[in-house]
């Protein structure tokens, strides 16, 4: 491919992707293959740590340890990808603190240095909406749209920390009113809609989700109410904690808050790259789109043949 | 003591403890919020604050008093840390930060919820994940990943074992094991008084 | 008529403070220095400040008879740009020091001792933080002895 | 030679006796540092034969132990040892006059704003600091010369930069102590923005019932030059004589053969936003700004008009009036003093996404809401709803919006108006609709006027406003209705709030003028961190600025109603009137000289002379050598700074008295 070496990124996978949504995983690899981008592998990372749980239980460990996986990168010379929003909240309010308090960069490399590591701040942790939207921009992406979508109508949920807190986050200090992620959404054909509260969180975050349950799935029904109100078919969102509070979320809030919400939601979430993907022309099985019928107890638990079958005709 | 004293005297007066965890916030940078002016912009902006009890401007406002029943309240963890107060606030305070740091020294004295205590202790210090999938009770997500083509174990800590050991080795380091082991005990404390307090019921 | 020596030196258990000479205009950084004052912002105690009308009467003598009478910095300090009470005095001084700079280098002056900065009648704040700065700077290059007498 | 001249080359050849006056300045200088330390350090000084504290010298019994050392012959250099020279430099130059020392024999060590106020928890370094400051003023004060003072004339005309309510009455000031006044407006009317109020708080008297006749009286007044639609070009000279570039902009209407009769407006086919209805409503290319304008004058907007040339027609224009190849004008004038009156922009919120403005139809703001309830606004002072021109039946008001607000894109400061203003629109609309809900959020209620408390409280009781304690977290809009619905906390029960209401007015902040730096530059003044123009003390000289001759008043200054923006507009007119009645002005006399014997004719002073008080002269010894004309030199030193064979200096910062200060360490 003439694009080759063009674009080389380390693959910050994180716990959710990998290991409960493999699917994610999958469609980021097949998209950015596609894109001509190298990925590489960031062997032996670990957990980000969490930004709400790790980092709210002790600051110094959240803060070596994902110094730690920024050296993983370091060493490989590339600029880290990631596809979850907590993972870059991490990488990245780490590496600007980091960069940014001699102090603290001093403290965590006496750290590291056990491990015989050093973190020296050379490489940026981008989120992939960021290396889709700025290292390679729209009209890159539009030229390897296949299909577009005709009359689908997409709830986007952006999540909180791909765009909070924005004085660390690359998209200009805009944090109330984005549109990148629509943006790269509505190439596809499919029409992002407005809908109440839409930056609004998902409600799995700050380990509100290991803490209280019920709270989380009280988020996500509200915000599920404010996407079916609008007539959304499906949601697409960059984030397999969200995705995953959107997905199993919606299960709960379904069986916890029954009373409230009538009939039962079942919007399919759709993670961004598995549409693009689509779109793109990609074999839905490489996207995780094909799901395993013999498998049982496993995500997504909503099912998505209800999205596959409103745009079957059009990938044709 | 007649009923209606018990029902209606409420003699409590608020008393301000100490400066104790004032001087915490100071002490981690995080003074700007002696700056607050109280205006309710965070506690307005606070997803969470519309259908549970947590209030993030009196959640500070306690913590800056010194109320160090602050630490205790369960309200602290129903943050979502979606940073809209933190945006918002026009004194410019951290605020999501500063509940964060609160919750740091929430957890240095043992405030810290079973969940959440497991999740530290057992799964991300033994495996290196939050959320991992090795072992046999994960085999069906191992299966998913195989379903799409994936290797059973993603290239990370689960199929490099000695960096799971370079994580403990750092969280030893930064004395995050020595603040695991002070939890438990306290936790195995707690857990005897109040099997202690049951016996003495019975 | 003999000038009695000043006791400049400290004594020897204490850190070295460096005495950096601040040239200020009149109706800017002077006007600053004192707004740092009035807000009481707090900056090291290391300059010493000598007003004159504009950066613009600064010349080339100046800095280097400060340096050459001991002083261990030289901070010269006027209006922005585009601010000069007398229209372009500051610039005239930019122009100038920006010669002088390379001249200074070839003394063996290192860079750092002489800074010129510009800080308005509003930045009271900015000025201490430059002052805190050029202080750090001058405190780092060590004294200035590089016009002491050895004989 | 003069009786002067002559005291003062005997003062010049006199040996120094330098007297030293350390100030405690209460505990502000004595608090921090030993102040008879100071004194005795001084006083082994070469030179110095008096050395003396006391507790404030700026005070008479300070200024008389001073006089007296002088008449007793004790002393004939004076050093005072205290607070800025910017403060009480002239207090001491007048006490040495007093006593029969030349004023310029004098020097002041600054140890308070540059010692003991910026070390204060360094008591060891503050002394050092204040010892040095002492060492380097003696050292100056040793080689001070005696000096005539210089005397100008000052031209008993003012340049009023701004007409709205504060430079009017400025002007009907000057002009009543008959001054001539040139009153300068940029825009096509005088006025300003109380020109666009309805009512005025607390009194509730029509703002026009009050303005309106000033504007009148403005335009009638022959010793007031009007000149609107008009913009300061240059400004050069110095105190009692600057002289000063107008531009009259082209109105393309010939103003002597308009007779007003609006032909022309009703015929032009280009509408646009009217400024003046802050987008409300809309005007032609060819417009009067508002029906009460002064002057009444026909302008043609030449970014809108398309140059269709129906105006021009004489069935449209019977008298012709129309000129499209209109020029600027420019005019000179020589003028005495100036004061600068140019207002304030209001804040743009839709900066704050969270608040809706320019997203919903119904958020506006404060300054757009008066329009609305203008009786010659838009609506007739009947104040509806963007989205639909219905009456609303509830408004809700958000204080500080672009006020009180740290994060970057807000003003730290408060804007002092709101809080009145919203009360009064709230209050204005609720006479008319007792029945609407009405909400005030806010941080904290700043009533601190005269009559202001009284006027918030009746709001409250006798109104039945809610005010409610919180600040809008976000709101957005019922996509229905259009209805805006508000999340806030109602910090007083501690808990989240949400409010429907029809209207959204957000009182937003005063700021400087956007392009304020262009008076900045062109007057050599200076702003406060705030972006206001910077006055020259925040308490004894409110009005006045560091460049002598200009004065700064009303909201140009800071944010501040109207009253307070009169009484600066009457305080500019009388410090003005302070210094024109004398008709002449000591300035110092701090000129460059040139030492004929040493410059060598090179020429570059000449080029760096700003004010090109630099030539070149034949000397009759020298040969060709560079001149100072001190008419135009203002002393700056930029000559003295590049002369290769220091052939200049520079009086009152001589070269000597420089060295003497760097020189005198070891």
């Amino acid at each position: 491919m003439s694009e080759e070496n063009k674009w080389k990124y380390g693959f910050f996978l994180g716990c959710v992707a990998p290991n409960r949504y493999p699917m994610i995983e999958s469609s980021i690899r097949a998209v950015f293959d596609h894109l001509g981008a190298e990925i590489l592998e960031l062997e032996g990372a670990s957990c980000c740590p969490a930004p709400g749980v790790f980092r709210a239980f002790h600051i110094p460990t959240w803060l070596v340890i994902a110094a730690r996986n920024i050296t993983i990168a370091e060493e490989l010379g590339v600029d880290i990808i990631t596809g979850c929003n907590g993972c870059y909240g991490t990488l990245r309010d780490a590496w600007i603190e980091l960069e940014h308090e001699p102090e603290l960069k001093k403290m965590v490399n006496e750290h590291l240095a056990k491990i015989g590591r050093q973190f020296k701040g050379s490489i940026e942790p981008k989120h992939i909406v960021q290396a889709l939207y700025q290292d390679m921009g729209l009209d890159y992406l539009r030229g390897f749209v296949k299909h577009k979508f005709k009359d689908l109508k997409v709830a986007v949920h952006y999540g909180c920390h791909i765009i909070k807190p924005s004085d660390k986050r690359p998209w200009g200090g805009e944090c109330e009113d984005p549109t990148f992620l629509d943006e790269i959404v509505e190439i596809t054909g499919a029409k992002s809609i407005d809908y109440v509260d839409k930056l609004m969180c998902c409600g799995a975050g700050g380990a509100v989700r290991t803490a209280v349950k019920e709270v989380s799935a009280d988020f996500s029904r509200e915000k599920l109410k404010n996407m079916r109100d609008a007539g959304a078919d499906i949601i697409v969102d960059c984030c397999p904690f969200c995705h995953l509070q959107l997905d199993l979320g919606q299960m709960e809030a379904n069986s916890i808050y029954k009373d409230m919400i009538g009939e039962p939601y079942k919007i399919p979430v759709v993670y961004l790259t598995q549409l693009l993907g689509l779109s793109f022309g990609i074999d839905p099985n490489l996207l995780g789109l094909i799901k395993n019928h013999d498998l049982k107890g496993v995500t997504p638990f909503i099912p998505i043949e209800s999205f596959l079958e409103k745009v079957k005709s059009q990938l044709t | 003591m007649s009923e209606n004293v018990e029902k209606y005297i409420k003699r409590k007066v608020y008393k301000v403890t100490s400066s104790r965890i004032t001087q915490k916030f100071v002490d981690a940078g995080l003074e700007k919020l002696r700056a607050c002016i109280n205006c309710g912009t965070c506690t307005g902006s606070c997803p969470s604050g519309r259908r549970t009890a947590i209030r993030t401007r009196s959640v500070l406002r306690r913590a800056l008093t010194g109320d160090e029943t602050v630490l205790e309240d369960i309200d602290i963890w129903l943050c979502s840390t979606c940073y809209n107060c933190y945006e918002r606030c026009p004194r410019d305070i951290p605020v999501t930060d500063m509940i964060i740091k609160l919750r740091n020294i929430a957890v240095e004295e043992g405030n810290i919820l079973d969940a959440h205590f497991g999740l530290a202790n057992k799964i991300f210090y033994v495996t290196g994940h939050g959320v991992p999938a090795n072992g046999e009770a994960n085999k069906k997500w191992q299966d998913l990943r195989e379903s799409y083509g994936l290797p059973p174990l993603p290239p990370t800590v689960h199929m490099h074992p000695e960096a799971v050991k370079e994580c403990q080795e750092l969280m030893k380091s930064v004395g995050f094991r020595d603040l695991l082991d002070k939890i438990e005990k306290i936790k195995e404390k707690e857990k005897a008084e109040a099997e202690k307090d049951k016996e003495e019921e019975k | 008529m003999t000038e009695p020596i000043v006791e400049t030196k400290q004594s020897e258990n204490k850190e070295w403070e460096p005495k950096i000479i601040a040239f200020l205009c009149n109706w800017c950084s002077y006007a600053g220095a004192d707004l740092a004052g009035v807000s009481r912002i707090q900056y090291p105690p290391n300059i010493r400040i000598v007003r004159v009308p504009c950066s613009g009467r600064i010349n080339a003598y100046f800095i280097i008879k400060s340096l050459t009478d001991g002083w261990d910095g030289v901070l010269i300090s006027g209006c922005h740009p585009g601010d000069c009470h007398y229209i372009s005095g500051n610039l005239v001084a930019r122009r100038r020091f920006a010669i002088l700079k390379e001249l200074l280098e070839f003394f063996g002056i290192e860079p750092g001792r002489v800074n010129f900065m510009w800080a308005s009648a509003a930045e009271g704040e900015r000025f201490a933080v430059l002052v805190r700065k050029a202080t750090e700077i001058v405190k780092k290059l060590g004294p200035n002895t590089k016009f002491e007498k050895k004989w | 030679m003069t009786e002067t001249d002559k005291k003062i080359e005997i003062m010049g050849n006199e040996k120094p006796r330098i007297g030293i006056y350390v100030c405690h300045c209460g505990v502000n200088i004595g608090g921090v540092v030993s102040v008879p330390d100071l004194v005795e350090y001084a006083k082994t000084l070469p030179d110095v034969t008096v050395g003396r504290e006391y507790k404030f010298f700026c005070s008479d019994v300070g200024q008389k132990m001073i006089k007296e050392d002088i008449e007793a012959g004790l002393i004939n250099r004076v050093v005072v040892a205290a607070c800025s020279p910017r403060m009480h430099e002239p207090t001491f130059r007048i006490a040495c006059k007093e006593a029969g020392l030349n004023q310029f024999l004098f020097e002041m060590a600054n140890i308070r704003e540059h010692s003991t106020w910026v070390h204060m928890k360094d008591t060891e370094g503050a002394y050092e600091v204040a010892k040095d400051h002492i060492r380097l003023a003696i050292a100056k004060a040793r080689e001070l010369a005696p000096l005539a003072v210089q005397k100008v004339k000052v031209e008993p005309t003012t340049l009023i930069i701004g007409a709205g309510i504060t430079g009017m009455n400025s002007a009907l000031n000057l002009s009543a102590a008959g001054y001539k006044v040139y009153l300068v407006e940029r825009s096509a009317t005088i006025g300003g923005h109380m020109a666009q109020l309805d009512k005025t708080f607390p009194t509730m008297d029509c703002s026009s019932c009050i303005l309106t006749p000033k504007m009148s009286e403005i335009s009638r007044d022959k010793n007031i030059e009007l000149l609107t639609y008009s913009e300061v070009e240059e400004v050069t000279g110095y105190v009692g004589n600057f002289e000063v570039t107008i531009k009259k902009k082209p109105h393309y209407v010939d103003q002597e053969k308009c007779n007003g009769c609006g032909i022309c407006v009703d015929s032009c086919p280009i509408s646009v936003g009217n400024e003046f209805e802050l987008g409300l409503a809309t005007r032609k290319a060819i417009y009067v700004p508002f029906p009460q304008a002064v002057p009444s004058e026909y302008t043609i907007d030449m970014d809108s008009c398309v140059v269709c040339g129906i105006c021009a027609r004489e069935s449209v224009c019977e008298p012709l009036a129309i000129n499209y190849d209109d020029k600027p004008e420019y005019i000179t004038v020589d003028i005495g003093t100036i004061i600068v009156a140019t207002g304030y922009d209001e804040y743009d919120p839709s900066g704050l996404k969270q608040y809706g403005y320019g997203k919903y139809d119904n958020v506006i703001t404060g300054l757009q809401m008066e329009r609305l309830l203008s009786s010659f606004g838009p609506v007739i002072g009947k104040p509806v709803k963007p989205s639909d021109l219905k009456d609303p039946h509830s408004i809700a008001f958000l204080q500080c919006v672009g006020s009180r607000n740290f994060r970057e894109g807000g003003n730290k400061y408060c804007s002092r108006v709101c809080c009145m203003y919203a009360t009064k629109q709230a209050r204005q609309y609720k006479e008319k609709h007792p029945e609407a809900d009405i909400y005030i959020f806010y941080m904290d209620i700043r009533a601190f006027g005269k009559g202001y408390e009284e006027f918030y409280e009746s709001a409250a009781r006798d109104y039945g406003i809610n005010y409610v304690r919180g600040r809008i977290a976000e709101v957005r809009e019922n996509p229905l209705n259009h209805n805006i619905i508000i999340r806030s906390e109602d910090t007083l029960l501690q808990q989240p709030i949400e409010v429907e209401v029809e209207l959204f007015v957000l009182s937003a902040a005063i700021e400087p003028r956007a392009d304020s730096d262009s008076i900045t530059t062109l007057l050599r003044i200076q702003k406060s961190a705030d972006g206001f123009f910077l006055e020259a003390h925040p308490k004894l000289r409110p009005v006045d600025t560091l460049t002598e001759g200009i004065f700064i008043a009303g909201v140009s200054q800071g944010p501040k109603d109207i009253p307070d923006s009169v009484a600066q507009a009457k305080a500019a007119a009388a410090s003005a009137i302070a210094l024109m009645a004398k008709g002449e002005v000591e300035i110092e006399p701090f000129f460059a000289v040139i030492h004929a014997d040493r410059c060598s004719g090179c020429g570059m002073c000449i080029e760096n002379c700003a004010y090109g008080a630099i030539e070149y002269v034949d000397d009759r010894r020298f040969g060709t050598i560079a001149s100072v004309n001190v008419a135009l030199c203002k002393g700056c030193g930029a000559c003295s700074g590049n002369c290769r064979s220091s052939a200049i200096d520079i009086i009152g910062f001589s070269s000597e008295q420089l060295h003497s200060m760097i020189t005198k360490r070891q």
